[in-house]
Order: C-alpha cells, then structure tokens, then sequence
C-alpha cells in the first residue's frame, strides 16, 4: 500500500516538476494550473477507487488524471497539443481525458462537473451498476450555485457519488474567507442531508481512508451520496509555473506547516531506501518516455480542425 | 384513412415508442410527472416507465443539465424539458460551454446525446419573460443542432431522430403549435437533420417560416393568392443544420425572399438566412431580401401592442406584396376568419 | 393594528376574489397567480415595514404589492393591459412594480429577484441609510442556485435584507419532499451563516413581530441578514382563478387545517361588527372604484410599442 | 506630445475618473481586488475609494449580476467585471430576463444602469472555454447596449458613456487588445453610441473588423496595399446599437463588403450586417458580401488549428481579393513581420 501510494504520489509530483521545467521553453502552450502540494488528495482518493469508476475534475487536472489511471504519455503529448495528445489537441491541460479509464473529464469553467458528476451517477444507479463516481472540485466552486442544486439533487436521489472537496484556501487569489460568511464548507453539504467530514491534516492515509469507506458502504448498498472537504495546500501560483508568495494575497509562512506535512516527503522516509529508488527510477524512466512521446509526436493535420464537432 | 393527431400526441407518441424501444432513453425535467404533464406530451409515460426513467426535478435548470450530459457520459440518451425555453437562460453554461464543446475538446472520445426540448410562449399575455425564442443562440454555437418543427408530422419524426441522434439537439416547441393536428404514421420514422420541406410551391416569391411562424406564412400566402401573387412557402424544419440549399434555391427561382422568424431578427435565425442567401446569389441572381420576426422590443403583454409585436399572415402578405411588386402602396388584406385554422397537413 | 392588519388582509382576499370573478370573461389577459390563502404572508411582513423599505416578489405579485402599499387602481388597469397599469400595461399581473410604495418589481423567473434584492440592500448599506429590503420568494426558489448565491453574498457582507420563504410546500404540483431530500430550509440557510426561524401556523401577528423585531434590529445597527420561512398554503390552482384538488397532486383535506387557520376569517371576528363592516365597506368601494377604472382606462397606443426599451 | 497609454490603463482611468465624479459608481467582480488587478485595468481603485465600492466577489456569476441590477435599481451605477466572456453564460438568465427587460416591463418605471466588462481570450491554447467571443447573444436582446472598443481612446471614451449611460451597456474586451498603446487625453471625453469609424480610407473594398479582428483588418490592407487593393476599413466601435449607416455608404462607395467578426459568424454580428447592408443597398447598388469570424467549430489549444481557427490580416488579404478581383486564384501574402505591431492611432 504505502508503496503504491509513493508511487503514485512521486509520480504526479515529478511530472508537474517536469511540466514546470519545460514551460518556460513555450513548447506546452496550454494554460497549466499545477496541484504541486495537493497530489494527496487525488492519490487518497483514487487508490480507494476501482477502474471502473470514475472521476470528474476540474482544470487544475494533472494530479486526479494521472492518480486515476490516466495515460501519461497522453497527457503530455495534449499539453503539447499535438496529435497523440489524449483529447487530439483539442484539449489542453484544462480538459484531459480517457474515459478508458475512468477519466471522464475536467472543464475550465468552475463547478461545472459536479452537474456532470451527478448525472453520471443517476445513470449507475438507473442501471444497477456497483461503481461510483467521484466529483473533485475546489473551494471555489462552493461558492456557485450549482454545487448547491447538484449536491441537493444527489442527497434527494441517492446517488452513488463521492464528492471531494480540495480545500487549498484560495480560488485563484481570493480567501475563502473573504467569500464566505462562515468557512464551514461540511455545513452546505450537511444542510443538503449529506453526510460530510473534513480532514484537516492532508494525510492521504486518512483521505484514504475515508473514501474507501464510502466506496465500500456504496458498494454494498448503502444509499449516497458522501461529502470530505479535504484541506491542502497549493505552492505553486495559480496558474502558471512558479511560486507566487511575492504577490502578497498569502505568505510564505502560512504555507510552512504543509511543506513541512509533505506527502511525497513523509512517504519516501517510509519505504526502504532500495525500493524507493527504484521507484522512483521507474518513474523517472516512464517520464522521460512520455516527453519524448510528446515532443517527438506529430501536430495535428489541418483537416482536424474541423472533425469531432458532431458525429459523421 | 390517415391517422390525425395533435402535436402533443405526436410528441408523446415518439417519446412512448423510443423509450421502449431503448432502455437508455430517460425524461426527465420541472414537472413532467405532475398531473398537466408539459400539456400531455409526458403523460403516461412515468407510469409506462417507472420513476427512475421518467422523473420531476427541483427547480435548478443548471445542474439539472449539468446532469443530462453526465447522463449522456454514461450511455443513457436523457430527454431533458423545460415548459418555457427562457428558462434555459439558466443552463447557458452548460449547453454552450460543455454539451456543445465536449466531443470536441475531449477530442472525439465522448458523445453527448442529450435532448432540449423547450417551448415558445405566445398570446394571453405571457409577456416579457415567457415569450422569447431565442434558438439564434443554439444556432451560433458550433457543437448543438436545432430543431423546429412545426407540424404534428415533424414534432414525431424529428423527435425520434434527436433521440437517436449523437449529439445534443435543441428541439423547440411552440405552445400554440401544440395544439395543431395533423396526419401522423402510427410507425417509427426519423426525419434527418438538414433537410427543409416547400410547404407551397410559387413562382413570386419565397416565405420561410420558423417554427409557428410557418402557419402565419401559410395564412400569408391565401392573402398573397387573392391578389394574383404565388408565395413559395418554406418550412426550414432544422435550424442547424440548416437547409440553405433548397431555401436557395427557391430564391433562385423567385428572386424574392422574405424570412419571417419568430424571434428577433438582429443576429437570429432571420439574419442568417439572409446572409446566406446573399452569399449564395450574389453575381448568380439579383434578390429582394426581406426580414420578419418580433419587434425589436420587450413582448408586452397588452393585447393591441402584442399584436403588434408579433408578425402575422396579413403584415406577411403586405411584405411580400412589397418585395413582389415594388412599391410600397400599404396593401394590407382584410382579416379572413376562414383562414383562423390553418395547419399544413402534407403531402409531405 | 388589529384593524389595519384586517383591512390589509380583507383586501387583499377581495382583490384576489374580484380578480377570480373577472378572469373568466377574459378581460384580464395575463396569467394571474393568485395568493388566496397566503395573505397573511405578505401583510404580516408588510406590516412591520416603513414606507421607504422596498420589497422584491415573485409573479405571484398581487399580496405583497398591495400589502406594500402599491396602488390599487394601477394594479388593476395592469391586469386589464391597459395604459394606465403600473407598468403601463407592459407588465402584466406577474410583473408589478410601483416604486413610489417600495414594490422594486415581480418576476416571472423563479429565483431571480433574492438576487436583485441583495444588491439593492449592499446600495443600502453602502449609501448608510436605514432603511431595509425584503426579498419574497416561495420553497421553489429554495431549489435554485441563485438562492444560495444571493444568501451567501448576503451574510458575508451583513446586509440589511430580511429573506421571506413563503413555503407552500408546492412548487406547482410538486411537493418539496420531491425537490429536497431534507425539508429543512431554514438549514439552508443557516449553513451559510445566517439566522434563521420558521413560523408554522401562518400566524399574521406572530410573522409580524418576527420581521418588526428583525426590521428593528437593523435599523438599530444589527447586521444582517435575517430568513423566515413562513409555512402558508395556496387554496386556489397555482395559477388562473380556479380550485385545483380535483387534480389529484393534494388533497383538500390537507388544505383543512389551513382554511380552518384562516386569518382573514380570525380577524373579522376579532373586529367589533361595526368597524368591521365600516372596514369592509370602504374596501369594496375601492375595490369597485379600481376595477372601474380598469375598465374605463384607454388601452396604450399603438407608438407604445416601442417606447421604454432603452432611454430617449 | 500626445500622451499613450495601454488600453488596460485607459480603462483603469476612465474607471477612475467616473468613480471620482460620481460616489454612485462601484465596481466589482471576481478578482478586481487581487493582485493581477484584472490586468491592471482595477489596479488601485480599492485602495484610493476603498473596500466598499470596489469588491471581489464569491465565484456566483448568476447571483452577482442580479445584485448589480439590484444595485442599479437603488441608484449605483455598478460595473460588473469578468474575465472571461465565457463565464457571462452563467449571468445570461439576470442579463437576457432581467436587466435588459426590467425598464420595459416595467413601463419605464425604473432604469438599470449596469455596465458589464467581460474578455475575450485568445492564443497560447485558451482553448473551448476562455476563447469565445459571444456578443451576439446580447445584441440579439432588446434592451441590452453593445460595445467593442479596439484602441484605447475608444476603450476610454466608451466605458466613460458606458457608466453614465442609463441602460445595460455590455462592454467586451479582447485580452490582445489590452496591450495596444494609443493616444488617450486625460481629460474626460465620451464615445456615443451608435457611431463607427472609418479608419483607412479606400475606394476598392470595405472591410468591416470587429473588436480585435480591426487590428487584423489594418495588417490586410497593408497587404493590399502592396498589390494596388485600396481597403475601406471600418471599426463599427458599438454593435448595440450599430451605425449601419457609416458601413453602408461606404460598401455604396467600394460595391464590396468583407465583415470580419471576433466570433463565429452563424447568427453572429456578421450575419446581422450582412444582411442589414443587404437590405439597405438592395436594388441600389449590386454588392459582393463575404462573412469571415471564428471557424465554426469549438476552440481548439493547439497551435497550428488555433492559426486556421481564426481569420488573421493574410487571409482577410486573400478573401478581399478575391471580392476584388472576383477570383479565386487562391493569392495569399507571405507573413511581413513588420506588421506584427499594427495600431491604429488616429486621427480620431
Ligand atoms: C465560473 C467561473 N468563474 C470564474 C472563473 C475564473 N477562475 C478560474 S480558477 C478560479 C478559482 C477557483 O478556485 P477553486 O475552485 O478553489 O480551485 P483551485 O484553483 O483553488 O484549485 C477562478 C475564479 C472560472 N474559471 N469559472
Ligand atoms: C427558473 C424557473 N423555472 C421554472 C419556472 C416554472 N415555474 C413557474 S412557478 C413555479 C413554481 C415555483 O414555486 P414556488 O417558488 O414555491 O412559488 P409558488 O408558486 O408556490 O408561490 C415554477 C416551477 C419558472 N417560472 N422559473
Ligand atoms: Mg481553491
Ligand atoms: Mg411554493
């Protein structure tokens, strides 16, 4: 287990370390919005899940894609728009995809996929499958009126969701404080009827935890849907590649606790220094595989543009 | 004998006959389980079906078509209603920025077969909130096809096929339309995306009407008819994809070409035909291009000003009468009480 | 205030009553949404505010325009269409609107006017005065993300805005047990930090002291907002002039104990039988006079039309 | 010397100017508080007239903009600030049902004075949701003010009317255009609606180019220019309501129209002046009309697709030529980099 988890998360850390390194050469024209701090909410969560299940994000998208299982060579050839990317191209950072694995997508518009998520979940249960469907979005989205209709209509139906709420305290440079009266993000959903936690600490064993929880008591029957704000904590600027405590909206200081609670960190002081670095050889190997895929892959043709638009 | 049927009837008959023949096929929407059943077209289908495939919702048109697309992910095809369609101003982000985007910027690995089906209000002074058909929007949106049928014929055939279509479809309704009656197979049949229908054929000059507004063009040609005048009457059926070629193409042979639309005209339905007629003829053919629709105002309840508001058979005819003849004399036709009925029953 | 309470309330159901007599002639060519039932709602509130508090509704309009203080004449000659409306007959009965009284207007949108009402409030505050604003809306609206939007924004800038859920327990024909899995509103409410009570019996004097003590309070310096949820029911069909328990969606013997309740009827015998017939006199005067004017009034030009779409 | 500033800081400034002359000005939106300023175009307005006309909001798009309406109708002058257009779908309900309408429907009784900034992203791989460009929505709507500036005189001149302007005036931005440098005069000025420019005179050709598409549209007439193609250009500044009159002499003049719009041309504002000039000069003068604007497809990020997606000044060259020439030689410039910083500076 811990060693999966290490993978997982040193995974999603290097290859947004990657991604970092290279954005500056403009080779990724894609807006990129990095989850650098927060790998452990995407791990916690998707390590409970099955392949069959599947997740909704948001455009901060790298961390749940490749947590879930999404394909890394894909992934990078989108961001660098070509061909092989795994939306064509047509995509970007913002709306990665593979549904093969249960990656349904991620839009650039705030709480929008909770509305999907929810859908999809009505369908699982209309079809009386025993998978579930995790809806990830921000601090921010509970600010929308959608995360309150799409959560109302899941609590009224039952639906077999899990929504997880990545807490990191900001939508882009705006506390949640200044857009709430009360912070108490578990409060919304438990006025809906939802059962709701928080994990305060970011310990993806306890996100972990709890998810698998309520993927079980899902699983056997027990009716949705389940609510965890997971606190984190995003290091990188908003979006971009670089650090942003210079802008003055927070402090480097406040960010402190959570470089020091790293859970990339905490997890590669746990695992058998022989095996670690295999691991993490591994993925190092698998990473530089993907670039290559990614700039050795061709652009799309022209003609592209004008295909996928509808059918036929 | 044919079988006549109201555009109700029709409506619900093609949801009866596609829900059964797929699972998949869900409906769901404000108030399609409560005893009016969206004037009828729903009724009877929850107890066919059960509650999980025919379902009332809350009142939160966003997330509820946040919801239809989540489905559509799923591999269910939700017919997804609205009893006004200024209602859908509501489900904007999703309809524009994710049902109509998403094969595309997930790069063709998703589909979203999702119905819209919402409805136009008129008359009895709906007024500013519960009158508008603004399907200009769907039309400018690459990724959503609309639909506007104006017969019981076509509210079938054209339903079933947006069911079974893989993308999202708009499928706009008109509450007077509604109660229009009209022969209607009693068989499945799909009526595809693209194609018009010449309602009336005529040498003088062409009418395109949209949605209802077809009716007022029939009306319109009777008039033009007392007065030696031969409309070419259009029904354009699908707005998006849209039929240019036969609507040409009868321009072509008329040299006339007048859209009544019923929505405003700036930057709607009405100004894109123009535009692509214009594009179509010029240097080939030297037209009279004229535009209908809504006044260019709010729809004021008042009946006299709603009269006004609203393009009807005798302003229609008095428009064409211009385009035809060139002048502008004011010939308006008396109102003919034979012509309150109007309905087009085919041949189709 | 046991009498202006029944005259407001007497009028309001007589209104409501003529307008039902008058409908099927087919004079009134507007959809009319009748409160018959509910009065006490809106006089209740009403009743606690002053001339220069304004008031925001839904297109069941006629209650709360008239409690408010809206002019009588020019809600009927609206209701006709004619040029003398209070919107000049470019409203209708769902869209009422008599600034002079503090009615801000109706919409026929659900939801949309909580909205509209908090900015009106943020001005209050920003402009220091003392007066307030109340938003109207029914259990529907409670459905609706621009609910949760509005109340929150409210609560985190503490306005002066009192929020009225007239909770009929329909949304047309559809019961809020079908919308919401918890009946609860006042959670809702009070998971975005506001406070909130529910008034059960549809008590006219109970809701009054209600809103007078929070009007009080926020004139007093209090911050804002304050939610009742104010149980009521709708005798007549949801909307036109008719009864509707034949449909089959309620029955009337749950309507019983409200028609029992009824305040109108409460009221008339708490009034001495002289004053009360005094009462009842002058508003079927008014009544009479209105409705002649409605009648008599011109119908707007037909240059109308194009007047009041943009300034000049 | 005249005095230049960027685009961002005319808006910053008239912001300024018209919150110092009048307290009933606020200003807010999602970040207009933060650190990025809404580009700048915010930038110290909190601190100069403090936290309570200048706020960020919580992410409630819906919600906000029914405020501002609210707030209108208590006697502020707001301005609501988006930074994507693309977000203005989750307002289109309070926007399309309320605002636009409230002054109508209320018969003149109230006036809602809101001015909504919204921008229009572009390039390094915006993609399907931060790229559209969907001002033809709100010119579609009575009730509703449009406006495009293109320079930063006109960015200033136009938001300065904007705020005083007693209607719903929706005021689009493009993100390129906020780095284009221009005269602007200190003082106070205002742009009325209603009024284009013409900013290259020529006899052969009028180009029509919307919002950032006029940038574009002065790269093709330099192009032209090199092959003796005389260009009219014209930036019609507001869309709602449009100075169809100036657009129309000058086609009357040069018999050939190229429209290039800053979005997709289906019902868009393309269609709405193609066919107003097509009314207007029918019968009149025989003119050649071509729509150019976004591929009608979704956006896509990557490079080579965003190039073909959008009209650029070389295939506005190639297209006007063709109108020209009435060819279809397939000519097309080669890049000149020395167009790359193109601005128009006046006269004005
Ligand atoms: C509806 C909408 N409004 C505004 C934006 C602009 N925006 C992009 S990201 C963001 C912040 C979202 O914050 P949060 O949900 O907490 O996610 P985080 O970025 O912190 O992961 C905002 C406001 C948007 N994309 N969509
Ligand atoms: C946004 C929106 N969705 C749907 C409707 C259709 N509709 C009109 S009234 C109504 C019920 C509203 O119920 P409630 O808010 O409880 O008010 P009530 O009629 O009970 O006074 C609905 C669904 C609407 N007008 N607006
Ligand atoms: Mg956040
Ligand atoms: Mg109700």
């Amino acid at each position: 287990m811990n060693e999966r988890v290490y993978r997982s998360l040193y995974r999603i850390r290097r290859v947004e370390e990657e991604i970092a390194r290279i954005y500056p050469s403009d080779k990724i024209k894609s807006p990129v919005h990095l989850s650098i701090g927060q790998e452990a909410v995407s791990v916690g969560v998707c390590e409970a899940l099955r392949p069959e299940d599947v997740v909704f994000g948001t455009y901060r998208s790298h961390a749940f894609y490749l947590a879930k299982g999404g394909d890394l060579k894909k992934m990078m050839a989108e961001l660098y728009g070509k061909a092989t990317g795994c939306a064509k191209g047509k995509g970007g950072s913002m709306h990665l995809v593979d549904t093969a694995h249960g990656v349904m997508g991620a839009s650039a518009v705030v709480g929008t996929t909770i509305a999907n998520a929810i859908g999809y979940a009505y369908a699982l249960k209309l079809q009386r499958k025993d998978s579930l469907v995790v809806s990830f979005f921000g601090d921010g989205a509970t600010d929308e009126g959608v995360f309150h209709e799409s959560l109302n209509f899941a609590a009224l139906k039952s639906l077999p969701v899990v929504f997880i709420c990545e807490n990191n305290f900001y939508a882009i440079h705006t506390s949640l404080m200044y857009r709430h009266k009360s912070t108490d993000i578990c409060a919304l959903a438990r006025a809906h009827g939802i059962t709701a936690e928080r994990v305060e600490d970011g310990d993806v064993l306890a996100i972990h935890e709890h998810v698998t929880r309520a993927a079980k008591a899902l699983r056997d029957g027990s009716s949705g849907p389940f609510f965890f704000e997971c606190l984190t904590y995003r290091l990188m600027e908003h979006v971009g590649s670089n650090e942003d405590f210079h802008l003055g909206y927070r402090t480097r200081q406040e960010a402190e606790p959570w470089i020091r609670n790293d859970q990339v960190k905490r997890f590669a002081s746990m695992i058998d220094g022989e095996r670690r670095r295999r691991i993490e050889a591994e993925v190092e190997a698998e990473i530089q595989a993907a670039v290559a895929f990614a700039e050795e892959s061709p652009f799309p043709e022209g003609e592209e543009l004008f295909t996928d638009v509808v059918e036929g | 004998m044919e079988r006549v049927l109201s555009y109700i009837d029709a409506i619900r008959e093609a949801t009866d006959q596609e829900m059964q023949r797929d699972l998949s096929v869900v409906v769901f929407g404000l108030d399609v389980d409560d005893p009016k059943a969206i004037q009828g077209t729903t009724r009877g289908l929850m107890e066919k079906y059960g509650r999980e495939r025919v379902f009332g919702t809350p009142l939160s048109e966003d997330a509820m078509t946040g919801a239809a697309v989540g489905m559509a992910l799923a591999g269910l095809r939700p017919i997804h209603i609205h009893i006004r369609m200024d209602f859908l101003m509501l489900a904007m982000n999703q309809l524009v920025n994710v049902a109509a985007k998403s094969r595309y910027m997930y790069g063709g690995q998703v589909r979203i077969p999702i119905v819209v089906r919402s409805m136009i209000g008129k008359s009895w002074g709906q007024g500013a909130q519960h009158s508008q058909g603004l399907y200009s929007f769907f039309m400018h949106v690459p990724g959503l096809k609309v639909v506007a049928p104006a017969t019981p014929y076509d509210a079938k055939g054209c339903l079933i096929h947006a069911i079974r279509d893989n993308d999202p479809v708009m499928y706009i309704e008109h509450r007077i339309l509604h109660f229009q009656k009209g022969p209607v197979p009693e068989s499945s049949y799909t009526m595809s995306p693209g194609k018009a229908r010449v309602t009336v054929k005529g040498r003088d000059v062409t009418l395109v009407g949209i949605s209802y507004m077809h009716s007022e063009c029939l009306r319109a040609c009777r008039y033009l008819e007392s007065i030696g005048i031969q409309a070419e009457v259009i029904d354009p059926i699908w707005l998006s994809p849209l039929d240019i070629d036969t609507i040409a193409a009868s321009v072509h042979k008329t040299g006339r070409l007048c859209i009544v639309d019923n929505g405003w005209t700036t930057c709607g339905a009405s100004a894109e035909i123009a535009a692509l007629v214009t594009e179509r003829l010029q240097g080939v053919k030297d037209v009279r291009v004229r535009r209908m629709g809504f006044a260019p105002v709010t729809c004021p309840p008042t009946p006299l000003l709603e009269d006004l508001y609203y393009p009807n058979g005798r302003t229609i005819a008095s428009a064409a009468h211009d385009l035809v003849t060139g002048t502008h004399n004011g010939w308006l036709p008396d109102e003919r009480l034979d012509l309150q009925e109007i309905e087009f029953r085919g041949p189709f």
